[in-house]
């Protein structure tokens, strides 16, 4: 299988780890990865104004680079998949963007949001299988606690993602049983972890990753996994207590034994 | 009125409602003052089954630009199974118009229950603006008939 | 040439305000064969309806149209008048120029433009209304009442005191409903099985009724004074007549980890049971998910001990048709699911639970044998949050559009209760507002936070999240402090919506009774006929119509009673005389009427006719029984000669109607 | 109604009349203890077509568009596409940047991902 696939800057720099693992684990799993040509940045935010245009047009290119390279687009990134999948429901909802953006891009064929819009988590949920992922374990992380972190960017706005229930997300969960691990469940896995803030406000951003790591902490995960690398950054770098912080795609490389010198 | 701003167009609307439900959702968007242009015009029968597709075709030989038929909720009907008869005969007679050349949008079957007086007059107010924008009737609309020029008619361009 | 008289109501300002009513009757006076066009301010009221009256004897009149409100509110009212004054009432017609005209136009022009138009196309129709006599039929004296909870109990109470046999038919294996499942009833605090439980007692013995316990209704055909309903009687592998309800059985069967609904899955029943102690009728029944014996042939435990041999594990479902003159649909409420606002985390943590669970969990007869112990961990909770509004009052997408209306009540009497016995426990309520209209209602939650010192906050929960030392963090907001505030709490308790139960949807197509957007039953009037559906001969009691109390659920049921009681008191009901009529000459015998008719109202005779040439021939020609015609018309556009119409809706009637509209 | 306020519910698209005061959003909040005026009272101050109280808050900058409030309240108002459109609105005036591509090496560390940079510029300027 292949499938059209949106890397994302941050992937191409700051956390290349979660690009190569990514193509790796899923051409381990039969599928390939088929890189847009010439993609831009999605822009890293989607904004919810009705008046904002020129700010989706690189996601708007993507999609239907996605579109003609076989009808989706996958994305690793929790960020770039929250843009795109946003900016595609648009196209569905809102006439007015339609003819708005089509006026600007003047695109041939026009796009009219005929792509869908996939995480790789879900690919593996809904077509490779968690059973298939299972059957390729090699190295199965017995006895591993891991605590699944979903932030805002993979679940919500839910109507417009359709990634999982944003109250009880279960995705991540079933993906840590998959590769042998056992998932720990606490309460603060779907909540904010300060995210840009950051930038603006460090204290207060700190406060965030903070509630995040302590509630994983106290429900005793020896490690958390993410899909997103300003998550990544803000619970590794703000939050006081310490616990490591990986991406999915790389401990899905562990298991898979795909990692050189894999753990233990 | 619904007027076509451009043409000053002013269509002729006629709702058959049955009884028990669109009539009385009718009522309930008077009761709550829910406007709609009184372009429309609503002709009760007992059921939307009851309604023949002649009425149709009489309403639109005599001048009628659009007409819209209101039912039961499929399933609420209140003789059961009335509205399902509505649904196959609307089917078909749209079809013959469409193969007429009549345009699609002239006729319009909605199911509007006794409590959803907000969508009667929403339906309504989308039924009329349809209609207005499509000009008005002339494929069907019986000369012989025409008793005069109606006030508000756009006199026809040829 | 037909004397037509035209008469213009003002209905106050309610139509005179936006149509020219002088100008109505003026204009309509002026149609051929109207002899005389009137306006006055209230024509439903006594002297508007001399008015009409005087015409009728003063001009002769054959017809009448009255400009006015909707036919559904007073077309009964002028039809009365009419015929009063002797002309055939169904020689009225109503142009509705308030509903679907002032109403709902603000241009005084405009309005009466088309309030000119429309008493046209009434006067068009009128003139060829015929004169009609309506049959009569008979009224089988015995009433239907659908769901044994309060309200369908006091409905059948009351129907049985007045002498009239009624059967009540429902699903569970015992009466009660929700109401033998409450702790305490609000304000008074009584204990809610103490008052129920007679009344149960009284239905068992009463011998007007009948009580069908775990059975269902599985069609119903018919029209009103004369319904045909056929009972499922599901089986429950126990002879009812010989079950003395022991309850031996249910000691000894070995299938012990069924979950318990009447406790709301709280602890577990055995595979035989008997819901409650104080079930009517106090039989056992057999679960057949979960009885060895009917899954796989081993055990028979049961039939080994019963002493009078009423175990049969062989029953299978029985059906019973009965007639009846009237039923009523009291098949009340259930709790909406709230497991979808994942927020309150419900299905992660055994301390949240719903206000019903928190009932169970309070009475004597409950899991916990009457002591508050959390479902976790049975300790005794010393902090508990209630949150009011869960899943009522939203948009539809998110939940129920509606307010519950019961939620404010029992959740100051759960307060009120807690604090009262646990003096220790911190009681928190977050409220978005407090709705207590009834009563002694305000004075009561005022009690729960005056006397009772329970917290109540101004404000929602956001998120609730189990911690692992076993307390719930709730985190809120105080509006009225303007704070975002979090409480360690050992057990939450969500005011969960009402919906309406999920059978009703289906029993209202078998009834043909209408529902709301929210699957609860639609009155014939909201004001003036709440207990009576739109279609006729069925009745509404309790909370299958909306949210309501058990007072309310009481005094609705009684007043559904009296409407039955009324009806069943009658010998004769008169019929609707328009109904589908064959015109025999026409008539080319093809069977599509009979094919298309709900009813069966209409049957084929050879019949023969005299010819032209004075010989006679034979012919298969369809005839209508006006007592079963409901007066749909589906028959008479299946007709392909013309030869079925309906009277007072007829083909010319409508095609003169929509002349006069199109112009 | 008001230039602004027509301004904000036009590009939130949002429905605050249909508001229903129950604080859900503001009981959701992430951010709650760093703002000045809290998600309920956006919604609040728009209805009552107050926005220069809001163009004039830190509060604009503290929402982290984590879209809680959104999924969870009941009536769909949508409160934090209302603060961005109050946002967007200050921040689209000439010279009223939040953010400057100047202050960014000072904020950066090796670490920081590039996401969140261009996120920030997207929050915060124009």
């Amino acid at each position: 299988m292949k499938i059209a696939y949106y890397p994302g800057c941050t992937l191409k720099n700051r956390a290349r780890d979660l690009d190569r693992y990514a193509r790796e684990t899923a051409s381990a799993l039969g599928c390939e990865f088929e890189e847009i040509p010439l993609w831009q940045c999605c822009g890293g935010a989607y904004t919810s104004a009705k008046d904002e245009i020129a700010t989706k047009l690189a996601a708007v290119r993507a999609l239907a680079a996605g579109r003609d390279m076989g009808g989706r687009v996958v994305t690793v990134c929790s960020a770039c998949f929250n843009v795109l999948a946003q900016t595609n429901r648009e196209f569905l909802v809102n006439p007015d963007f339609d003819f708005k953006v089509n006026n600007y891009l003047k695109g041939d064929p026009a796009y009219h949001g005929e792509a869908s819009v996939v995480h790789y988590l879900t690919l593996l949920r809904d077509e490779i299988g968690f059973d298939a992922v299972k059957a390729r374990v090699t190295n199965p992380l017995k006895g591993k606690k891991i605590a699944a972190y979903y932030g805002c960017l993979l679940l919500r706005p839910s109507e417009a993602l359709a990634f999982d229930d944003p109250e009880d997300p279960s995705v991540m969960e079933d993906f840590i049983r998959a590769l042998g691990a056992e998932p720990v469940n606490y309460s603060m896995r779907n909540e904010c972890c300060g995210g840009y803030l950051t930038l603006e406000d460090r204290e207060a951003a700190k406060k965030r990753s903070n509630a995040v790591v302590r509630s994983a902490a106290e429900n005793g995960a020896d490690f958390m996994i993410t899909a997103c690398p300003l998550c990544m950054y803000n619970l590794t770098k703000n939050a006081d207590e310490k616990i490591p912080v990986r991406y999915f795609t790389d401990v899905l490389a562990e298991a898979f034994g795909l990692k050189e010198g894999a753990a233990e | 009125m619904q007027v076509n701003e451009q043409t000053g167009f002013v269509p002729t609307i006629v709702a058959f409602c049955c009884n028990w439900c669109s009539y009385a959702g009718a009522d309930l968007s008077g009761t709550n003052r829910l406007q709609y242009p009184a372009n429309v015009k609503i002709i009760r029968v007992p059921c939307s089954c009851r309604v023949n597709p002649m009425f149709i075709l009489r309403a639109f030989g005599r001048g009628a630009d659009g007409v819209i038929l209101c039912g039961c909720h499929p399933g609420d009907c209140h003789y059961t199974t009335g509205n399902y008869y509505t649904r196959r005969r609307m089917t078909l007679l749209c079809s013959m118009l469409d193969y007429l050349g009549i345009e699609r949008k002239r006729t319009r079957v909605e199911w509007v229950s006794a409590a959803e007086g907000a969508k009667f007059a929403k339906t309504m107010r989308s039924f009329a603006e349809e209609i207005a924008a499509l000009g008005p009737n002339r494929r069907l609309e019986d000369l012989r008939v025409r008793k005069s020029e109606p006030e508000g008619r756009v006199p026809d361009a040829e | 040439m037909r004397k037509i008289g035209v008469f213009v109501c003002h209905c106050g300002t309610n139509i005179a305000a936006t149509v020219d009513v002088k100008a109505v009757a003026e204009t309509l006076g002026r149609e051929p064969s109207v002899v005389v066009s009137e306006d006055y301010p209230y024509m439903c009221s006594e002297s508007g309806q001399n008015l009409i009256k005087d015409s009728i004897r003063d001009y002769g009149l054959d017809g009448i149209v009255i400009c006015s409100c909707s036919p559904r509110m007073h077309e009964n009212t002028f039809r009365k008048a009419a015929a009063s004054a002797g002309l055939n009432p169904y020689m009225v017609e109503i142009a509705n120029i308030r509903e679907q005209c002032s109403w709902i136009h603000k241009d005084k022009a405009e309005a009466t433009e088309k309030a000119i138009l429309l008493g046209k196309a009434a006067i068009a129709k009128v003139l060829l209304n015929t004169p009609l006599i309506a049959g009569e039929s008979g009224v089988v004296k015995r009433a239907l009442v659908i769901g044994g909870g309060i309200a369908g109990i006091q409905t059948a109470l009351d129907i049985a005191e007045a002498g009239f046999p009624v059967d009540i038919v429902e699903q569970k294996p015992t009466i009660g409903g929700k109401m033998a499942q409450l702790d305490k009833t609000f304000p008074t605090l009584d204990c809610s099985a103490c008052i129920l439980t007679p009344k149960m007692v009284d239905c068992a013995q009463n011998e007007n009724i009948k009580i069908y316990s775990y059975s269902e209704i599985e069609s119903v055909s018919g029209f009103v004074g004369n319904f045909t309903v056929k009972i499922r009687r599901k089986a429950r592998y126990v002879d009812e007549t010989k079950c003395t309800g022991c309850g031996l059985c249910t000691e000894k069967c070995p299938v012990k980890k069924v979950p318990n609904e009447f406790n709301l899955g709280l602890d577990n029943r055995r595979a035989v049971y008997i819901p409650f102690a104080q079930a009517v009728p106090k039989i056992a029944a057999i679960d057949a998910d979960y009885c060895n014996m009917l899954k796989n042939g081993k055990c028979g435990l049961c039939s080994k001990v019963c002493t009078v041999g009423a175990i049969d594990y062989k029953q299978e479902d029985t059906f019973v048709e009965e007639r009846y003159g009237a039923i009523v649909a009291a098949t009340g409420y259930e709790i909406a699911d709230v497991s979808r606002y994942g927020e309150y985390a419900y299905n992660q943590s055994k301390d949240v639970v719903t206000s019903l669970e928190l009932e169970r969990l309070m009475n004597a007869a409950g899991p916990t044998g009457g002591t508050l112990l959390r479902p976790s961990d049975g300790k005794h909770p010393h902090t508990i949050v209630f949150v009011q509004c869960v899943g009522s009052r939203c948009t539809p997408d998110k939940g129920k559009p509606y307010c519950s209306k019961i939620c404010c009540m029992y959740t100051a009497k759960h307060a009120m209760l807690i604090r009262e016995k646990y003096p220790d426990t911190e009681v928190y309520v977050f409220y978005i507002d407090v709705r207590t209209p009834g009563k002694n209602f305000d004075e009561f939650w005022r009690r729960a936070v005056e006397e009772f010192g329970v917290h109540y906050i101004k404000g929602a929960v956001g998120k609730i999240s189990p911690r692992p030392d076993g307390t719930l963090d709730v985190q809120g907001s105080d509006l009225l402090m303007d704070e975002q505030l979090h409480i360690s709490a050992d057990l939450v308790v969500l005011a969960a919506a009402i919906e309406p139960s999920k059978t009703a949807r289906s029993l209202a197509t078998m009834l043909t009774a209408s529902m709301d957007t929210n699957d609860f039953f639609t009155e014939a009037h909201p004001k003036l006929r709440p207990v009576e559906s739109p279609t006729a001969g069925i009745f509404l009691s309790g909370v299958c119509q909306g949210p309501k109390d058990i007072p309310e659920t009481v005094a609705q049921a009684s007043a559904c009673a009296a409407k039955v009681i009324g009806l069943l008191s009658k010998d004769k009901l008169k019929g609707n005389p328009c109904v589908a009529h064959s015109d025999e000459m026409m008539c080319n015998g093809c069977s599509n009427c009979a094919n298309v008719c709900p009813y069966g109202a209409i049957t084929y005779s050879d019949k023969e006719f005299r010819m032209p040439d004075r010989t006679t021939k034979t012919r298969r020609v369809a005839w209508v029984n006006p007592a079963v015609c409901q007066g749909c018309g589906a028959c008479t556009v299946a007709c392909p000669s013309g030869a079925m119409d309906l009277l007072g809706f007829s083909n010319s009637q409508i095609m003169a109607e929509v002349d006069a509209l199109c112009r | 109604m008001n230039d602004l306020k027509d301004r904000v519910v036009r590009m939130s698209g949002s429905r605050v009349e249909r508001c229903m005061r129950c604080g859900k959003c503001s009981a959701t909040c992430p951010s709650y203890e760093d703002m000045e005026y809290h998600p309920h009272e956006f919604v609040y101050l728009v209805e009552r077509g107050d926005v220069e109280k809001l163009l004039a808050s830190e509060s604009i900058y503290k929402c982290l568009t984590c879209f809680a409030c959104v999924e969870r309240c009941p009536r769909g108002v949508e409160p934090a596409k209302v603060v961005e459109a109050v946002r967007l609105i200050a921040v689209r005036e000439q010279g009223k940047n939040r953010l400057k591509p100047d202050d960014l090496p000072a904020l950066t560390d090796a670490d920081l991902p590039g996401q969140a940079l261009a996120t920030a510029l997207r929050k915060y300027a124009k």
